[in-house]
């Protein structure tokens, strides 16, 4: 599978995305730059976390309008999967390619620690090897990671079961108390009705390694493999 | 020249800080009067912040050098060899005054101009520590300096992309009116690729890269009187402000020009701004510079020559790259989209010269600016200490219960944890961190190799204050010891040197017996001092700070997989103590936190039983041996039980037997060097022993982990028995609930 | 009595997220831009009769917590100076 | 030409940052407060002669990015209405 992990200015875990992708999952990778806009030859485009342009008037704002993004519309019109951790994910809600939006933690203060992600939606290729309910173990880094969206949208996302992961406690339940950030309904992920941009705020690269305290996070990766050998159709041309 | 400034005078140098006769000596050298922006020059560069006037002939006492060593102080950082063809590059730095002015900015441009130290050397930034002191936290003004400060290095440490993986939070009163925020950087690069802050070969061409220049951090103590100012009333900001993002910009501009071999010395705009770099590289290299001021890209308008050279902007840097090459450096700094502007060239002939559209507005050897004089003002012990040293804390009350008092001390702020920071800080981008903030170091892999490099910061004032030169030998044993208790070798360090006014007899007297320690302790233990800062003047209305060395150690584990956390991992393990039975409650948190006296004196310190006590940990560590280790230290032995039962993700319980020779809140809570608690599965025990014996070190079995208690005794009676919950709660509760 | 604070970083002193939405701006196509900072408005509903009297008590909230002297100047408005006056969604 | 840009958080959408505010002033002792909320200020100087020119596009940078449309109205004020009072307009 081809991966491409994209480089906004000020971006910061592009590096550890394309050290799991080359030395862990020993897949094909390169560094996309935020001006690209030819993405055809990848199967998979990644949207790192980090501070993308200081992130200084909202989170991801500036980067969401920026060319490699809107290029990223026809590579998902094309079937082309794209993941976006952390600023990542505030980067596809501030360009509409997902729903929602991402604000100030409720504590109001930056939070990076270890969080219990439950798994709502296996029907995208990126849980397709998880369990419904299974819960993972992955670590958040952020300062404005409070999803929100209208009632409406909440009510659309819940029909369609575009909710992927929610903040839970080790045993799978959803309380206040293991929600980091105030997120509305515990939501710590979400996906297209395509289910091929997937959007989190947790580090799923910071989990793939036993060394690094936990490997829950390849797990996305291996769904993400396994998917294109079961199923051809989420390969994109 | 130009006629705009001030025409310069004695007075106006005494204002500008310098003395009359370093004023004669300029006068002597140049042969004339200096002019306004050649004054601001001098009184930057010959400022204690810049020239180290008042430290430098102590400082040549700490040893510099070792096979590691490929580079020592005197570049922006230093630089240890580890092996695998691969160096770390580390420094810490103070930003005490700008963080008690302005905490949140204060804290986060100290954690900028400390990264840019490093990245200068060419290295990656892979981790911060941030070494903090504050007064008590019932004072509101306090509070708001905490947390100004933890968010001010949260957001700049986060926003850039740098880990912060350790750190120190104390309190005392003594650092109500003065704070220390001191930040340490740790980067790896290529042995054979450091860079250097040098300006060789005249004719070269020299580029001001990053961001803008404004006029701030413009000395505004010295020069920035009314007498000059048109607008007295609307004083000029002097304070700086952050610009993280930038910075993450300058540090991949610069690894990445770096690469194309283009370069030839570079070095950042810290302290005294342009000023400094257009004297220092020059003067390193035997040269000059002739730079125009008007190239350099400006904020703002009207700028005058003396504070285009003084400004302290951040998030800027000087660079002289290779003639011919130009090109290959505006491309990349293009791509980044930031500045990179050439504003004059390399010269022979030693001399700096500024103009504004060509005309010379300060010509001035750069030898002279970077040789500023050196003094040895006298040192005198304090009168008071000797009555201090001489209080025998022995003589105040047995606690009632010492359950009780152990709570109380797991709960005093600076043993209690320190989660509500480090939650704040980013603690693993860059996917190195093999042991988070929490235990004794933190351990980072190398990529690419089977090494990690555990790092740690360490500083006690109160032990400074009652014996200058044994409490700062016993900061580098324990910043060396929380690093072998981790597993990693020790193998270099940097010191910040936090003092008031050396111009009090009895501070330098401080100053001074502190670097005798730190050079003893660095001798015995085999570790250069590659790097560092001195901060003098943490004073406020004539109250000095403790004495604050803060010690900053980097070790190399040589297989990352052996390595060792601090709490205990579960049930049926035996504890054992390692190292001498020796200590004291003078200068100990429990003399504080419950008598509120800083007094008496410390138990003796043995280099030599040190450093086979920090061997033997490692040995037993590297054996995979041991299931945990930690440095035994602030609340004695006790707290590094409670801490061994409560800090890890499970509570584990512990029933441990302390001798019977000494009182009990002694034997308890007293405090001495060279200390260890590890623990070992029962079914090695032989072979810990064994290696104990090899290791010639005091030691012994001291009890087993398990159950839900903590339960110390002395022979047969029990003086601790409480619920590992209610040692937890305390612990996780003490600093927090101050400031949350 | 409505009042509203408008917190400006003093001139002099660098506005990076200005600076950054002003690049972010040109980017997409507005280049007329000479200048743009970002400061915070901080809106005041209260219990207080008259605009002199808010005017007075939220110059003393400034000065204790809502404006950083050393960074900061801020300007207060009461509801007269916020009549409509031509403002447009 | 200069504007200035409001950008508030939506009617109904909760601000942690008013409320952490006015819980703080409240504890000095500002008890008179109904609602506090915090939003933006934006202050452009820009090369446009008439205010309805510098309105339109204005307006054009707030949708393409100055406001979040999901959180956030914005108000658009140019050099007309921060006229001092009973200045001519
Ligand atoms: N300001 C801070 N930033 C990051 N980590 C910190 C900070 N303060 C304390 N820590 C971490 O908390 C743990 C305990 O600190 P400390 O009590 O100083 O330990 P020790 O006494 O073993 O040196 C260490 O892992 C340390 O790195
Ligand atoms: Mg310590």
């Amino acid at each position: 599978m081809r991966f491409g992990v994209v480089v906004f200015p000020g971006t910061w875990s592009d590096c550890d995305f394309h050290y799991v992708v080359s030395e862990v999952l020993h897949q094909p990778v390169r560094y996309v730059w935020h001006r690209e806009r030819e993405l055809r030859e990848l199967d998979c485009v990644i949207l790192p976390g980090g501070f993308s342009y200081g992130d200084y008037l909202r989170a991801g704002a500036v980067a969401g309008r920026s060319p490699v993004v809107e290029a990223l519309r026809d590579f998902v019109a094309g079937g082309g999967l794209v993941l976006g951790s952390c600023n990542g994910f505030q980067i596809l809600c501030e360009a509409g390619l997902l729903p929602g939006v991402l604000t100030r933690n409720e504590c109001l203060q930056y939070r990076c620690q270890s969080s219990h992600l439950v798994v709502e939606n296996v029907d995208t290729p990126f849980t397709r090897g998880l369990r419904p309910g299974q819960v993972l173990t992955m670590p958040i880094s952020h300062g404005e990671g409070k999803y929100y969206a209208d009632a409406e949208t909440l009510a659309r996302l819940k029909q369609h079961n575009l909710i992927v992961f929610r903040y839970a406690e080790a045993d799978g339940r959803i309380t206040k108390q293991s929600n980091p950030n105030g997120s509305l309904d515990n939501i710590a992920g979400v996906v297209n009705p395509e289910g091929t941009v997937l959007g989190m705020m947790p580090h799923p690269e910071r989990a793939s390694e036993a060394a690094m305290g936990g490997t829950d996070g390849l797990l996305m990766f291996q769904s993400l493999l396994g998917s294109l050998v079961e199923d051809g159709s989420f390969l994109k041309r | 020249m130009t006629g705009a400034e001030p025409k310069v005078t004695l007075d106006l140098a005494l204002e500008a800080g310098l003395t009359a006769d370093e004023y004669d000596r300029i006068l002597s050298r140049l042969g004339r009067e200096p002019t306004y922006a050649e004054l601001g020059l001098f009184s930057a560069l010959w400022s204690e912040h810049c020239a180290y006037k008042h430290s430098r002939v102590f400082l040549s006492r700490l040893p510099q050098s070792g096979p590691h060593v490929l580079q020592g102080p005197g570049e922006n950082a230093g630089a240890i060899d580890i092996g695998d063809g691969w160096a770390v590059v580390f420094k810490i730095e103070s930003h005490n005054h700008p963080s008690f002015i302005e905490p949140f900015q204060g804290a986060a441009t100290g954690v900028g101009g400390i990264l840019r130290d490093i990245f200068t050397m060419g290295a990656r930034p892979i981790a911060i520590l941030d070494s903090l002191r504050f007064g008590e936290l019932d004072e509101p003004k306090v509070r708001e300096l905490v947390t100004g400060v933890v968010s001010g290095i949260s957001w700049y440490g986060n926003c850039f992309g740098c880990p912060t993986v350790g750190g120190e939070i104390a309190f005392a009163p003594e650092y109500a009116g003065n704070p220390l925020v001191n930040v340490m950087c740790v980067g790896l690069v290529r042995a054979d690729q450091i860079f250097r802050a040098r300006a060789e070969g005249p004719g070269n061409p020299v580029f001001y890269v990053g961001n803008k220049t404004g006029r701030d951090g413009i000395h505004g103590a010295t020069m920035a009187s009314a007498t000059f100012d048109e607008h007295a009333e609307e004083r000029r900001p002097t304070v700086q402000v952050g610009d993280p993002f930038t910075e993450k910009l300058l540090l991949e501009a610069c690894l990445e020009v770096m690469r194309t071999g283009a370069v030839i010395g570079i070095q950042d705009m810290g302290a005294a701004g342009l000023a400094c770099c257009t004297s220092e590289m020059p003067a390193r290299s035997g040269t000059g510079m002739d730079v125009e001021l008007s190239r350099v890209p400006q904020r703002e308008t009207g700028m005058t020559p003396y504070e285009i050279l003084l400004s302290e902007s951040q998030e800027r840097m000087l660079l002289v790259a290779a003639r011919g090459r130009e090109e290959e450096v505006r491309g990349v700094f293009a791509k980044w989209e930031l500045d990179a502007v050439e504003i004059g060239r390399v010269t022979d002939g030693g001399e700096l010269t500024a103009r504004l559209r060509g005309e010379i507005v300060a010509r001035v050897p750069v030898d002279l600016l970077a040789e500023a004089p050196k003094y040895r003002k006298p040192t005198a012990e304090p009168s008071w200490l000797a009555e201090h040293r001489a209080f025998d804390p022995l003589s105040l009350p047995e606690p009632g219960d010492y359950g009780a008092a152990l709570v109380q001390l797991l709960r005093s702020p600076t043993i209690a944890s320190k989660e509500w920071a480090f939650r704040q800080y980013d603690q693993q981008v860059g996917i190195n961190t093999l042991v988070l903030p929490g235990s004794d170091a933190a351990v980072l892999r190398v990529k690419g190799t089977r090494r990690a490099l555990a790092v740690s910061t360490d500083g006690n004032g109160r032990q400074v204050f009652l014996d200058p030169r044994q409490g700062a030998a016993m900061a580098v044993c324990e910043a060396a010891r929380n690093v072998s208790c981790s597993g990693g070798e020790p193998r270099g360090v940097t010191d910040c040197l936090n003092f008031g006014s050396p111009e009090r007899p009895e501070i330098l007297w401080q100053f001074a017996e502190a670097i005798e320690g730190i050079a003893l302790a660095c001798r015995a233990l085999d570790l250069p001092v590659v790097g560092g800062n001195v901060s003098f003047y943490n004073e406020t209305s004539g109250r000095a700070i403790l004495p604050t060395p803060v010690i900053g150690v980097v070790g190399v584990l040589d297989d990352a997989g052996r390595r060792a956390t601090q709490w205990f991992k579960g049930a049926g393990h035996r504890v054992a103590l390692l190292g001498p039975d020796q200590v004291s409650l003078g200068g100990s948190e429990y003399l504080w936190a419950r008598w509120g006296r800083l007094a008496g004196a410390l138990a003796p310190l043995d280099l030599e039983t040190e450093r086979r006590v920090q061997a033997a940990v490692r040995a037993a560590v590297s054996a995979g041996l041991v299931t945990a280790a930690h440095d035994c230290s602030e609340g004695g032995a006790a707290v590094a039980l409670a801490e061994g039962c409560v800090t890890g993700r499970e509570l584990v319980g512990c029933v441990a037997a302390l001798t019977a020779d000494a009182r009990a809140d002694l034997a308890l809570f007293g405090e001495g060097p060279s200390r260890a608690v590890v623990t070992v599965e029962a079914a090695r025990a032989r072979e810990f022993e064994a290696l104990m014996a090899e290791s010639a070190i005091p030691w012994r079995w001291i009890g087993t982990t398990g159950g839900e208690r903590l339960v110390i005794r002395i022979g047969t009676r029990i003086l601790v028995d409480v619920d590992t919950a209610q040692l937890e709660q305390a612990w996780r509760t003490g600093f927090e609930r101050h400031v949350a | 009595m409505k009042a509203r604070v408008l917190v400006r970083l003093k001139p002099g002193i660098m506005d990076v997220q200005g600076a950054a939405v002003k690049r972010a701006l040109a980017g997409l196509g507005f280049s007329e831009l000479n200048d743009l900072r970002v400061g915070k408005v901080i809106d005041i509903d209260m219990n207080e009769p008259t605009p002199e009297g808010a005017r007075a008590r939220v110059g003393e909230m400034c000065r204790q917590l809502l404006a950083n002297p050393i960074l900061e100047d801020y300007t207060i408005e009461t509801v007269d100076d916020l009549a409509p006056r031509g403002a447009a969604r």
